[in-house]
């Protein structure tokens, strides 16, 4: 299965999800209330790339990243 | 690139960085030294790096640098760093200064808004995510 | 503002210089280091300035960067200075990055033109007026 | 009488001389062939300030200084 990782101050622990693409998280995610505020800024990336298309196909080995605004420095 | 747990020691890092570079006929090198603010009642900040990201951000600004005859470094704390100490680190050596100076304002900037680094506010010992000061990342609200 | 025979001793200089600054509540502090680089056959630079005028466009900077609520620090080589070694330091420190690395900026370039500072290459021993790398000052040609 | 000083690489002594105003001085350098392409790239200050008028009145003790081009750093 899939990991999903929550970074920063998201602050929840890894998931693994049994998921095709980035569309079918997307469907998960949709009613975790305390989740639909940080998906509206969380920028997403798969094997550590960030990616812009939700057709992404994801593999059973894949990791998804969710990232926060960030604020280095 | 290094990550250090706490605050950085300033001293040190810029004076092996400057030890490293001063022969390579390098006839610019500038420094960006961040010191934590004493503002909005905090006691410091603390932050959350996701390395990976941060790495392969890094390396591409060092292609980039490369391709103009300079070189980049780098150093962030992790974790707790208390107000007058230094959190982030950066310097530029280039041939001219010209491009050294435009270097350094790029990549700082580029840094602010593409780094996956995450700030908390201390605040009576707690950690308040600073979210009004970062900046989505690119494609953020894909998943929205 | 500094002038010191020889090279630059930029290990001391940096060190001293974050020291006097690290508690003032700066949130940015910016060094530039200029490095006498090894080309055209020579074997270092050679310096003279005039300090009376230096000084008082040092404080004409001074001023404007304390309007920013900015600090401004510099130091410069008389005399012979080595091919590796640094001849000229600068640097800012500011309340945050943005100014701080626009005044960086602003102030090595305005230093370049301005500054009353004549560069010499050395070359076989002989000190040659680097005349073509110079730059005349506001004014100039009024006698001619 | 003012005084007048080379600076940088221009090597020369500094001299004394009996002038009312900065023309005076253009007069007395026009024939110094020596002098003349340092005159055409040199800023004039007198007592330490760059000026940009000819008609600058000079007294007995100002000094003017001849500013070549530059280059620190």
């Amino acid at each position: 299965m899939a990991k999903v990782e929550f970074l920063g101050p998201i602050n929840r622990e890894s998931i693994h999800v049994d998921i095709k693409n980035l569309n079918d998280l997307k469907e998960m995610f949709k009613h975790d209330n305390e989740l639909v505020e940080w998906l509206e800024i969380c920028a997403v990336a798969v094997n550590d790339t960030l990616v812009s298309s939700i057709d992404i196909k994801i593999g059973k080995s894949d990791k998804i990243s969710l990232l926060p605004p960030v604020c280095g420095g | 690139m290094e990550l250090h747990r706490g605050p950085l020691n300033v001293d040190e890092i810029t004076n092996r960085w400057y030890g490293k570079l001063k022969d390579k006929n390098y006839g610019a090198y500038i420094p960006f030294i961040g010191i934590v603010r004493d503002e909005n009642k905090i006691s410091g900040l603390s932050f959350d790096i996701y390395e990976p990201i941060l790495n392969s951000w890094f390396k591409a600004w060092q292609e980039k640098a490369k391709n103009k005859d300079s070189y980049l470094l780098m150093a962030h704390s992790i974790g707790d760093v208390p107000n007058h100490c230094s959190s982030y680190m950066s310097a530029v050596a280039s041939p001219h200064r010209v491009e050294a100076l435009k270097m350094i304002s790029s990549f700082v900037e580029d840094f602010k808004v593409s780094a996956p680094i995450w700030k908390y506010d201390l605040i009576n010992k707690e950690r308040v995510y600073a979210k009004k000061r970062s900046t989505a990342l690119k494609g953020a609200g894909l998943l929205k």
